[in-house]
């Protein structure tokens, strides 16, 4: 099972595309898909305090074919990576990945000299929009990682800009 | 409420259940062979998540270690701190002022709320029932916060050090704790126990669904919840006490039904007694240093081994030391509870109804990195 | 009786040798005590307390330190090699009551008479000692009544040919333990239903904690 | 018949209960944290990656190069690099180099640290689309600050 090609259109519809971008940036439906401790934190995230639903992003789903958008939170271990990719690859087009926590990004606290499980990083065999470091990252920093995700699908930002660290304003 | 199996031999199938499953709580895989609905056979595939834990701890130092333990049973990771800090001290004969011990009696208990709160909501999930979880994440980011005030992290604590703790706690910790006791005492019984714990509902899901009589509790070596639900009296906190829990008064709720439903009302009135600690210790909480002096920066215990247990939220936690003299573990073993408690799930299972058995899992409050670690 | 000295008397049937020494002992220091102490017979307590510290020191063993002794002070293993029997260790030093040592044909009858007197297993470990060529195998036991008793049982198996009987059939928590230390170590467990990889990928032919393994 | 019975009434008790729990907590105040809009309150030892202190007299960074940060690391995050000017006695910090992907926030650097030179930053929202953007160079990142 490859990744499926989507046939281009020979003809482009501009404004049709950014709408259609506009939409699915605005309801990015993510695979529950948590795989160690980073996933506690989607959960909180998806919680009464932080409430990702503001975000069009609280549907998850089980299912990859019903998802636009996998969080790979958590550490990926050899064992793991071909079930990864398993579901990457069911997901349809147009599809994104976001790497949670410091283990996904490079495997994290897990990288040493001995290690023989640990896959390192999301990135050896997934092609990752949006990177969030954390270990594991707070659940503002997954919000954050959804708006990049928005910003890199529509091309521009709708939500006021933190800085990171910025604590008052 | 087993049913016996009266297909032909080939007409059982076998359905594959996770890694990525939503009840399997992370990467657990179940082979299982099924009549129908029934379950014949179930058979749990681990390693999904093997972080090789045990492996990382030859190669680093004691002291480098530390920040694994928070990653193995992440949701009540100070209590993993805590055994791996016993095992470390017991071998290296450090002493702990007591203040230093009352600060960690006090944040594993939070620990231990923020746990059962966790696996209360995500029981319900399982079961079908999505309010309770925002009501007891509302309960739990109240916890996490206080936690961050002290430990600096929200769910992956690194707090605990050799002969004492990383800072100490202050008056505005101790204030919110207070609060906090007040605040989940008065919505215990008005919220999650009227909402959930009377509901008809969830009384005729988890009523005799998964007997584990007591021998099979004893046989797999089962502890913690899962073993207090079924009649056996045993928490380390009390049969082997260590730190200061002798000093507290608190009682080990047992019941005696076997059922899931035992195990939820354990966690339950668990999380009464956790409060009830935690605010003895409050009280008691004496002055003085949190950490012990003269703890050499390079340890080097003896040769010899060492165990250590602590009783985590899902039960008897243990570390068994084996040290040769040099500046790191010889061998580490990490004795995860729920690895024993998941090993009878594969009997227990069997004559379930797939659905039944979903719910029972649940019951076991698994955490897959803390069975693979 | 306290349940210490209990499974420390059940445990002694592994070992006629040290029973027999200790047997012998006892009876010694039993009549010493009858010709000595025959006045004052409020203090049999005290007495046989006495008599059996002496007995485990006729028999070639250390007896437990006083809990608050310093931590670091009886180690057998450091002043020769150990022989087979029962020890008594002293728990706030080590964490553990009992420690036996036994051949590796004992570790199965060693499983009945933990199973008999309601212990449960908690862990089985591996140690490789790549310098002495040999594996350390270690079961740790404990039971679930009101005073605290953990046993642990150890052996030695060569390295080349680590075998080692299964103890899955007494206790059938032992199945997992003992398809992960197969796992870690490579150490085969004779008689074990289902050998296979556990927490290892399934075609995994390497043994990553052994010290010698490199990635 | 009976059971039956007793499972309808305790059903529509269940739910009555149910409903006045849920209707009681609407009325209560909004317990979510409008994120972008609103900022979390982070406290003083909130751990995020690490910084270099500044030296407030001398303006340059605490640190005097001893690498025992670099050696407590428990997974190698931290390279540093430290030069001797001619004519001088102390090392001169010239390259912090902190791998934020690789770090576990245990706190160990900052607990060597003999002369607290680095202390945790209130990061907590970092999100980026480049993965090179978390090796973070510290030396840099305390001129920036000013």
């Amino acid at each position: 099972m490859g990744t499926e090609k989507v046939p281009s259109s020979i003809v482009h519809f501009a404004e049709l595309d950014k709408l259609l971008n506009l939409c699915r940036a605005n309801s990015l439906w993510p695979m529950t898909f948590g795989l160690a401790c980073c996933a506690i934190e989607m959960m909180c995230t998806g919680g009464s305090r932080f409430d990702i639903s503001r975000f069009g992003a609280e549907v998850f789903r089980p299912s990859p074919r019903q998802s636009d958008v996998m969080i790979v939170a958590g550490t990926i271990t050899r064992k793991m990576e071909p079930g990864v990719k398993t579901l990457y690859d069911q997901m349809p087009e147009p599809k994104w990945v976001i790497a949670m926590g410091n283990c996904a990004i490079s495997g994290g606290p897990f990288k040493f000299k001995g290690n023989y499980n640990v896959v390192e990083g999301a990135d050896q065999f997934l092609p990752v929009d949006v990177y969030i470091p954390g270990c594991p990252p707070r659940p503002e920093a997954l919000l954050e990682g959804i708006m990049t995700l928005e910003e890199k699908i529509t091309g521009k930002r709708r939500w006021p800009r933190r800085q990171p660290g910025q604590v008052t304003g | 409420m087993t049913v016996p199996i009266q297909c032909r031999p080939d007409e059982v199938f076998v359905l594959n259940l996770g890694p990525q499953h939503p009840a399997t709580h992370g990467v657990l895989r179940v082979k299982l062979t099924m009549d129908g609905e029934y379950i014949v056979k179930a058979e749990p595939v681990l390693g999904y998540i093997h972080r090789m834990h045990e492996k990382m701890a030859e190669a680093g130092s004691f002291a480098q270690f530390m920040p694994n333990t928070a990653r193995m049973d992440y949701l009540h990771a100070l209590a993993y701190n805590h055994g791996y800090v016993l095992a470390v001290e017991r071998a290296a004969g450090i002493e702990v002022p007591e203040r230093a011990e009352y600060i960690r009696v006090i944040t594993v208990e939070l620990n231990r709320l923020s746990s059962h709160l966790l696996w209360w909501a995500a029981f319900l999930l399982d079961l079908g029932g999505f309010t309770p979880l925002l009501y007891a994440f509302d309960d739990r980011e109240r916890i996490l916060d206080l936690l961050e005030r002290i430990t600096g992290s929200r769910l992956t604590y690194c707090y605990f050090r050799f002969g004492g703790v990383y800072n100490d706690i202050d008056d505005e910790f101790i204030a919110g704790t207070r609060d906090f006791i007040k605040r989940l005492r008065s919505r215990l019984p008005r919220m999650y126990h009227d909402l959930v714990t009377h509901n008809i509902i969830l009384i005729k899901r988890l009523k005799d669904i998964g007997f584990i009589t007591p021998e099979q509790c004893r046989k797999y070596g089962a502890t913690g919840p899962v073993a207090r639900g079924s009649g056996i009296n045993y928490d380390v906190r009390k049969n082997e006490p260590y730190s200061v829990y002798p000093e507290f008064d608190f009682d080990v709720p047992v019941y005696t039904e076997c059922d899931s439903m035992a195990r939820y009302m354990v966690r339950m009135d668990e999380i009464e007694q956790s409060l009830r600690i935690i605010e003895q210790a409050l009280d008691k909480l004496p002055d003085g240093p949190v950490k012990a002096k003269k703890v050499p920066k390079i340890l080097k215990p003896a040769a010899g081994d060492y165990y250590a247990a602590v009783e985590a939220a899902r039960g008897a936690f243990g570390c068994r030391l084996v040290c040769d003299g040099g500046k790191s573990a010889y061998r580490l073993k990490l004795r995860s509870p729920t690895f024993s408690n998941l090993s009878l799930f594969g009997e227990v299972a069997e004559g379930m109804l797939l659905a039944d058995a979903l719910a029972f899992m649940g019951s076991l409050d698994l955490v897959i990195p803390e069975i693979d670690r | 009786m306290s349940i210490v000295e209990e499974t420390r008397k059940a445990l002694l049937q592994l070992f006629p040798e040290q029973a027999a020494a200790e047997a012998e002992a006892e009876a010694a220091a039993d009549a010493e005590a009858a010709a000595g102490a025959e006045a004052d017979t409020d203090a049999t307590a005290e007495d046989t307390a006495s008599t059996e510290e002496a007995g485990e020191a006729a028999g070639g063993e250390e007896t437990a330190a006083e809990p608050a002794a310093p931590a670091k002070e009886e180690e057998p293993a450091e002043e020769g090699p150990r022989e087979n029997g029962v020890l008594v260790t002293d728990h706030a030093a080590r964490g553990t009551h009992l420690d036996v040592l036994c051949d590796p044909e004992q570790v199965v009858e060693a499983a009945g008479i933990m199973d008999e007197a309601g212990f449960f297993l908690e862990a089985i470990t591996g140690v490789d000692w790549i310098k002495e060529d040999r594996m350390e195998v270690i079961y740790d036991y404990n039971q679930t009544g009101p005073d605290p008793c953990r046993v642990v049982v150890r052996t030695f198996i060569p390295r080349a040919n680590p075998e080692i009987p299964t103890i899955s059939e007494i206790h059938p928590g032992a199945n997992w333990h003992e398809r992960e230390t197969h796992d870690f170590f490579g150490i085969k467990f004779q008689g074990h239903p289902y050998l296979e990889p556990l927490l290892l990928p399934e075609d995994a032919d390497f043994h990553p904690l052994l010290k010698d393994f490199t990635p | 018949m009976s059971a039956y019975w007793n499972d309808v009434f305790g059903g529509a008790k269940s739910l009555a209960i149910g409903l006045s729990i849920t209707a009681r907590e609407f009325f209560k105040p909004v317990i979510t944290m409008q994120y972008p809009w609103e900022v979390p309150e982070i406290p003083e030892r909130y751990r995020g990656h690490i910084e270099l202190v500044k030296n407030e007299k001398t303006g340059k960074p605490k640190c005097i190069c001893c690498g025992m940060c670099m050696r407590s690391c428990p997974s190698g995050c931290i390279s540093l690099v430290g030069k001797k000017p001619e004519g001088e006695k102390k090392k001169v910090l010239t390259k912090y180099e902190l791998d934020f992907t690789k770090c576990s926030l245990c706190g160990s650097c900052i607990e060597s640290c003999n002369f607290g030179a680095i202390r945790f930053s209130k990061d907590y929202n970092l999100a980026s689309t480049r993965k090179e953007d978390y090796v973070f160079d510290l030396l840099k990142r305390l001129e920036e600050q000013g």
